[in-house]
């Protein structure tokens, strides 16, 4: 009984952790077409936000959910203004800039703050189930992807921003003729899926902790997820992480993590032979 | 004899939409049929479950008497069924004459091929153009080298959905012609919304609306029926 | 178009040839060693811009079939004492893999950015899994898989028929150029062919293609395994040059850095890509032992300015811009520069 | 304990085979006066940065003393240090190019074991000494090759009993899954059980692993007396972070191999969450003695007080041993004579043995390790806290298996089978 509440706390956040990593891409490539291969790299900037500022002294909670989104979507915007914009409706070529990016990202950050930093932890405690400990820490990320998933259903659906965003992506001279300016929408939209990332990774930092390199392992998974979800942002990302989340962390209850990786890979290359577009593609295809 | 194609209680559906409903279609060998009707009343849906693109959801498919529902597309193409789509459907990366050459090779030696290349340019009357690369040429162009490019393939059913679109009138006029002069050997079904046209080339008219056949019937008969007129100012109908 | 066609093709083979009979003659031994790694790269290269120039099927996951010819050839090379025979084995399976994935894939209706993905995460999966065998009872016959460390010690080639004859580096070099100018031949022979050419009419339009009666699934799936061949026939070479193989063949960064050489030195072409392998290898050694430089940050600057600068890649990018000088040169008026739009719509 | 032989000689048989590559012997510059040129290649870049950065430094602050007094056969030194990237193949390239182009006397250089056994037998086909100076499992066969870190037998086997005297006799092991974990996590199984313990069950995971709660369940579910961690690299670092997280740090306490030995663990986590984990190693700059406290002021005077922000400590296991290594190879061709390659081994083979900052280190002649002196220490508040030293801890495991002296041409990478 208690071991069960354990794995569903654990599966729970493998899910999270899952909807964290890929909502921010989900909008970049789902709604944009950037092949954005430096969304690790942002996940990794929202890390270093949070440590560099729990060093100066700043709250940790503040550097994790207000200052590092914040800063990553500004140099989201930034790298949007002198890099991305030139490259709309071109998506192989995204892929190699923003890979150059990546580079550039890590390369830049080691040498400006290093490769050691200081990591964080925050004070949430552990608590009791039956025979086991659980972090405290777990839920919280429970609850994060829970309201990311959320805000981003309202917002798409309730806000301007949102209606307007979705209207452009599918045709941007339709904003035009309605007076809008589709760049500004694409820049702030970036800004948006960047800045999101950023708070993933800020929210991730106290588990994985923060070196330059931490991009490269959520890279793949990020994309398997959003690929394997499909069209549709909220709906793609909350049903594929769902899927591909517990099948991989009951696998790894039962095996190793090898084995749950290997799962999670396997479901998602079987489900996208089933549904050539993704989970959306088929299901839940009027949603967003 | 058999028909060439018959369609029986054809119907596809998407969803709760359905695009298709319950036609059943005869067309005779050498027969040249125009398909008018309303956008979106399923005429290329139609076309598409026909050429294998789309698989019905009911019904059945028979071309000279063999079923063909449900099967590949190729499989469909190799028994003798081209067709041009709506959009103008080409390899734009490459020249008028190659595209034309992908068509004609398939099952010919080398020296037939590139006489029926020739032949196929000279009949659709582009083969000024044969060294340009598709992708630049201009709509009506393009269509005249979709249509060579479907001749090449010789099958014995052709379908074109809305040839003339894109056209200036003496193009338009000098495709009309071109059909008449395909239509000596092949069968053709033609999708149009251009009623003058329609009266240059065909004689029996079927008519779509909402899925099912409205009408069908001589040009003259068609045009002169109260529904279809309805159907084209868009009033009500009961159907 | 045919005779300037084959005109290029002989240039750019007679070059070939008389680069690799003078690199031995002007080079040190160790530099004939590190041109056998580019060369063997660029057959791994050919591989990807064979597949996706030729056949416009987009993988990301090339290094599946370069490391399956690796590991294939260095652990049948430890049980038989012997490398030719591997050496035909690492294509072949690599081959038969590439056949059984694009059978998966093609016949499923799986395309674009899908298909790519499931080549990324079929690549992947080999990854993960080579990378936990490295426990001693993970054994192919005499050949431990030895998982994050990979496979040391494999033997080096050795004159068909003859195991105990093994060529020397020079000799390495010469069969390594030997294939890559092979592969070439090869490629540009397919695309003169009839299949050649359906493959780039599949690649322009693959509706229209199977609305003209040919099966575009099985011209994909030819391509693909022909690819999936000459990446084996790239892992093999690979493996026997450096004697060792590891999982990083199948990893991310060796799938992603072959999409980066073609398209860097543009899709559809033969001798871009490989001078995009070349360059960007050659500058990542040299940024190595440069001491004041992060590695990392002047190849990513790099990068990032050739896609801005030369959007289709350097082949054909150097060709618009001597056209450009060209048209210069002759009007004296300055030109139309065609930039890509500031905002598009999505593709 | 059983040898794989068949390795061995298809391994020589490899070698062999590029004997006919005679033409790549490098040529030394034999020139009076031309710089002495020193190989050092180490990942300054990528994944494994953190280690290989100070070891190049500590590298170069070697090759600086040994100029500042007078070079050696009357030449200065100069480093040629090339950054590896963490990738295996710049590896090859790279050992190809300092050995072959730029025709160094000797290399120092490799980090995981995956890159020494790519750059081993590659620079002994090129006739080129090479100098490993990382702890690692044990094994490394090679007359052309001198391991100067630590090995199981030298701190696993004092790591063992120390901790399961303190807290207990079940261990859960967790490991890194390469070479080095395996054979690492095979010794300390043999350790516990020679104590009369016992280990409830080894699990492996691949260096990038960062999920670790199931396995933290795992661990509860077993209740241990204790954890050995093998854990290798950044992305396990989220091992200690998730362990603290549930709170198991009051619960279950953690002994481990490799936990700070490239010095930036205990900075990369906070206090909390390294508090009392103990390790065992052949150097920690709390080392009180003369020689070290020399040796770190005069790494001060030079390298600067503290490492630059966000840079890791300089002074580890890995870059000390990486600084002996220098040490020792100069004290090798002071003794030749020469630069001679096999005059070098020769006079490294009589056993030259140094004072050094971490104690008196003798190289092995028949195995091309060393003994040395090695430590248990703690960690309270991110400084070890050195418990206990043991004085002159031979390498008895590869001893076990590899006689350089009856088998000169060896060439093999034992895997020790327990």
């Amino acid at each position: 009984m208690d071991y069960g509440l354990v794995v569903l706390i654990e599966v729970l956040r493998a899910i999270a952790g899952l909807v964290l990593i890929s909502i921010g891409l989900a909008i970049i490539f789902g709604m944009m077409r950037i092949v954005n291969i430096a969304h690790g790299e942002f996940l990794m900037l929202g890390g270093y936000t949070v440590v560099l500022s729990a060093k100066a002294g700043i709250n940790t909670w503040v550097a994790m959910l207000v200052l590092a989104p914040l800063v990553v979507g500004l140099v989201g915007v930034a790298i949007e203004r002198c890099f991305i914009r030139f490259l709309y409706g071109r998506m192989l070529d995204t892929l190699l800039a923003t890979w150059g990016l990546s580079l550039f990202i890590v390369g830049f950050v080691t040498v400006v703050f290093g490769n050691t930093l200081e990591g964080v932890s925050v004070s949430v405690g552990s608590f009791e189930i039956g025979r086991f400990r659980v972090a405290g820490y777990s839920l919280f990320i429970i609850l994060v992807g829970a309201v990311l998933l959320a805000a981003t259903v309202a917002v798409l659906r309730f806000t301007r921003l949102g209606l307007i965003a979705r209207g452009t992506m599918q045709n941007p001279n339709m904003a035009a003729a309605l007076g809008l300016s589709p760049p500004r929408i694409y820049m702030v939209t970036f800004g948006i899926g960047a800045a999101l990332t950023g708070l993933a990774g800020g929210v991730l930092a106290p588990i994985t902790g923060v070196v330059p390199t931490m991009g490269i392992a959520f890279i793949a998974q990020a994309f398997i997820t959003v690929i394997t979800g499909g069209a549709a942002i909220v709906a793609g990302t909350g049903s594929a992480s769902t899927l591909l989340g517990s099948v991989s962390q009951l696998t790894t209850f039962a095996t190793t993590p090898v084995i749950g990786d290997v799962a999670l890979l396997f479901i998602a290359v079987v489900l996208l032979r089933i549904l050539p577009q993704g989970i959306t593609g088929r299901f839940f295809r009027r949603s967003l | 004899m058999k028909p060439l194609l018959e369609t029986r209680n054809l119907v596809m559906r998407f969803g709760g939409v359905t695009a298709v409903n319950e036609v059943d279609f005869l067309l005779e060998e050498g027969e040249l049929r125009c398909l008018i009707g309303p956008n979106g009343a399923g005429k290329s849906t139609f076309f598409k479950c026909l050429t294998g693109q789309y698989i019905p959801t009911a019904g059945e498919i028979l071309f000279r008497g063999k079923p063909i529902t449900g099967l590949n597309s190729h499989d469909i193409a190799r028994l003798g069924v081209g067709i041009k789509t709506q959009v103008p459907n080409v390899f734009n990366g490459l020249s008028v004459q190659e595209n034309i050459w992908v068509s004609a090779r398939r099952g010919r030696t080398p020296r037939m091929t590139a006489r029926i290349v020739e032949e196929a340019m000279a009949r659709v009357g582009i083969a000024d153009l044969a060294a340009r690369a598709v992708g630049e040429l201009a709509h009506g162009q393009r269509q005249l080298v979709e249509l060579a490019i479907v001749l090449a393939a010789e099958p014995a059913l052709i379908l074109l959905d809305e040839p003339a679109a894109g056209m200036t009138h003496e193009e338009t006029e000098r495709l009309a012609a071109i059909i008449r002069e395909i239509n000596r050997t092949q069968a053709l079904i033609v999708v149009e919304h251009d009623m003058q046209f329609v009266r240059m080339i065909a004689r029996k008219v079927t008519v779509f609306h909402q899925g099912a056949v409205l009408v069908e019937d001589d040009v003259e008969a068609v045009m002169r029926d109260a529904r279809v007129r309805d159907v084209y100012l868009g009033k009500r109908v009961a159907a | 178009m045919v005779p300037r066609f084959l005109l290029g093709t002989l240039a750019t083979t007679a070059a070939g040839i008389a680069i690799t009979i003078l690199i031995p003659m002007v080079a040190d031994a160790f530099e004939v060693m590190q041109y056998t790694l580019y060369v063997v790269l660029g057959i791994y290269t050919l591989s990807l811009a064979y597949i996706w120039g030729l056949g416009g099927i987009l993988c990301f996951g090339q290094g599946a079939f370069f490391g399956l010819g690796g590991y294939t050839f260095a652990i049948a090379a430890i049980n038989m004492n012997e490398t030719t025979v591997p050496f035909l084995m690492a294509i072949f399976i690599a081959a038969t893999v590439a056949a059984a994935l694009g059978y998966f894939m093609f016949y499923g209706r799986l395309s674009d950015v899908y298909l790519g993905v499931v080549t990324l995460v079929f690549t992947l999966i080999i990854w993960k899994l080579i990378n936990s065998t490295a426990g001693p009872e993970y054994m192919i016959g005499t050949a431990r898989l030895g998982g994050f460390n990979g496979i040391p010690s494999v033997p080096p080639l050795n004159v068909p028929g003859d195991p105990s004859r093994m060529f020397d580096p020079v000799e390495v070099f010469y069969i390594a150029a030997f294939f890559l100018i092979a592969t070439y031949l090869l490629l540009k022979f397919i695309q003169a062919t009839r299949f050649g050419r359906l493959s780039v009419a599949v690649k322009e339009n693959e509706v229209r293609a199977s609305l003209l009666g040919y099966d575009v699934r099985m011209i994909k799936l030819l391509v693909f395994t022909i690819g999936g061949a000459i990446a084996g026939l790239g892992g093999a070479l690979y493996a026997a040059y450096q004697s060792f193989i590891d999982p990083n063949a199948f990893s991310l960064e060796m799938s992603a850095k072959v999409l980066i050489w073609v398209m860097a030195g543009g899709v559809g072409t033969f001798v871009g890509p490989l001078l995009a392998c070349f360059g960007l290898q050659a500058l990542s050694i040299w940024i190595s032992t440069v001491p004041w430089a992060n590695s990392l940050l002047v190849l990513g600057g790099i990068l990032c300015f050739v896609v801005l600068l030369l959007p289709k890649g350097l082949l054909p990018g150097l060709a618009d811009l001597s056209t450009w000088l060209m048209a210069r040169a002759r009007r004296r008026t300055p030109p139309e520069v065609i930039l890509p739009a500031p905002e598009g719509k999505r593709a | 304990m059983g040898i794989d032989r068949r390795g061995f000689l298809k391994a020589s048989a490899a070698s062999g085979a590029m004997l006919g590559a005679s033409a790549l012997m490098p040529k030394f510059a034999t020139a009076q006066g031309a710089d002495i040129l020193v190989g050092g290649l180490h990942d300054e870049t990528g994944g494994l940065d953190f280690a290989g950065k100070p070891m190049q430094q500590v590298l170069g602050f070697a090759v600086d003393e040994i100029n500042a007094q007078g070079g050696l056969l009357g030449r200065k030194l100069k480093l040629i240090g090339a950054d590896t990237q963490s990738n295996m193949q710049l590896y090859a390239s790279l050992a190809q190019q300092v050995a072959l182009k730029d025709k160094v006397s000797v290399v120092h250089g490799g980090i995981t074991s995956a890159s020494r056994e790519v750059i081993r037998p590659a620079l002994r086909r090129f006739n080129t000494l090479y100098f490993y100076n990382t702890l690692y499992e044990g094994g490394v066969c090679d007359r052309n090759c001198f391991c100067t870190g630590t090995t199981p037998a030298q701190t696993v086997q004092k790591l063992v009993p120390h901790v399961m005297k303190k807290w207990g006799k079940k261990v859960y092991t967790i490991a890194a899954d390469y070479n080095y974990g395996q054979i690492t996590s095979a010794w300390v199984k043999k350790y516990v059980e020679e104590n009369g313990g016992q280990v409830l069950s080894t699990d492996f995971f691949p260096l990038d692993v960062t999920n670790f709660g199931p396995t933290i369940q795992k661990i509860q579910a077993a209740k241990p007396d204790l954890v050995m961690s093998v854990l290798v690299g950044a992305a396990h670092l989220g091992f200690y972070r998730q362990w603290a997280a549930a709170g198991m740090k009051k619960q279950i306490p953690i002994a481990s191999t490799t936990f700070g030995a490239g010095g930036t663990e205990p900075i990369l986590i906070t206090p909390e969450e390294s508090e009392g984990i103990i390790s065992c190693y052949g150097y920690y700059p709390t080392i009180d003695t003369p020689a070290n406290k020399a040796f770190k002021a005069k790494v001060q005077a030079k390298l600067g007080a503290a490492p630059p922000a966000g840079n890791g400590p300089l002074l580890t296991e890995l870059s000390v041993c990486t600084y002996e290594g220098m040490m020792l190879w100069a004290a090798g061709v002071k003794k030749a004579g020469t630069l001679d390659r096999m005059k070098v081994i020769e006079a490294l083979e009589s056993g030259i043995s140094l004072d050094m900052p971490s104690g008196k280190v003798t190289i092995d002649p028949v195995t091309h390790h060393v003994t040395r002196d090695v430590y248990l220490a703690d960690l309270k508040n991110r400084e070890f806290v050195i418990l206990e030293s043991f004085a002159q801890q031979p390498p008895a495991d590869t001893q076990a298996v590899c006689d350089l002296k009856k088998n000169p041409n060896e060439n093999q990478h034992y895997q020790i089978k327990l």
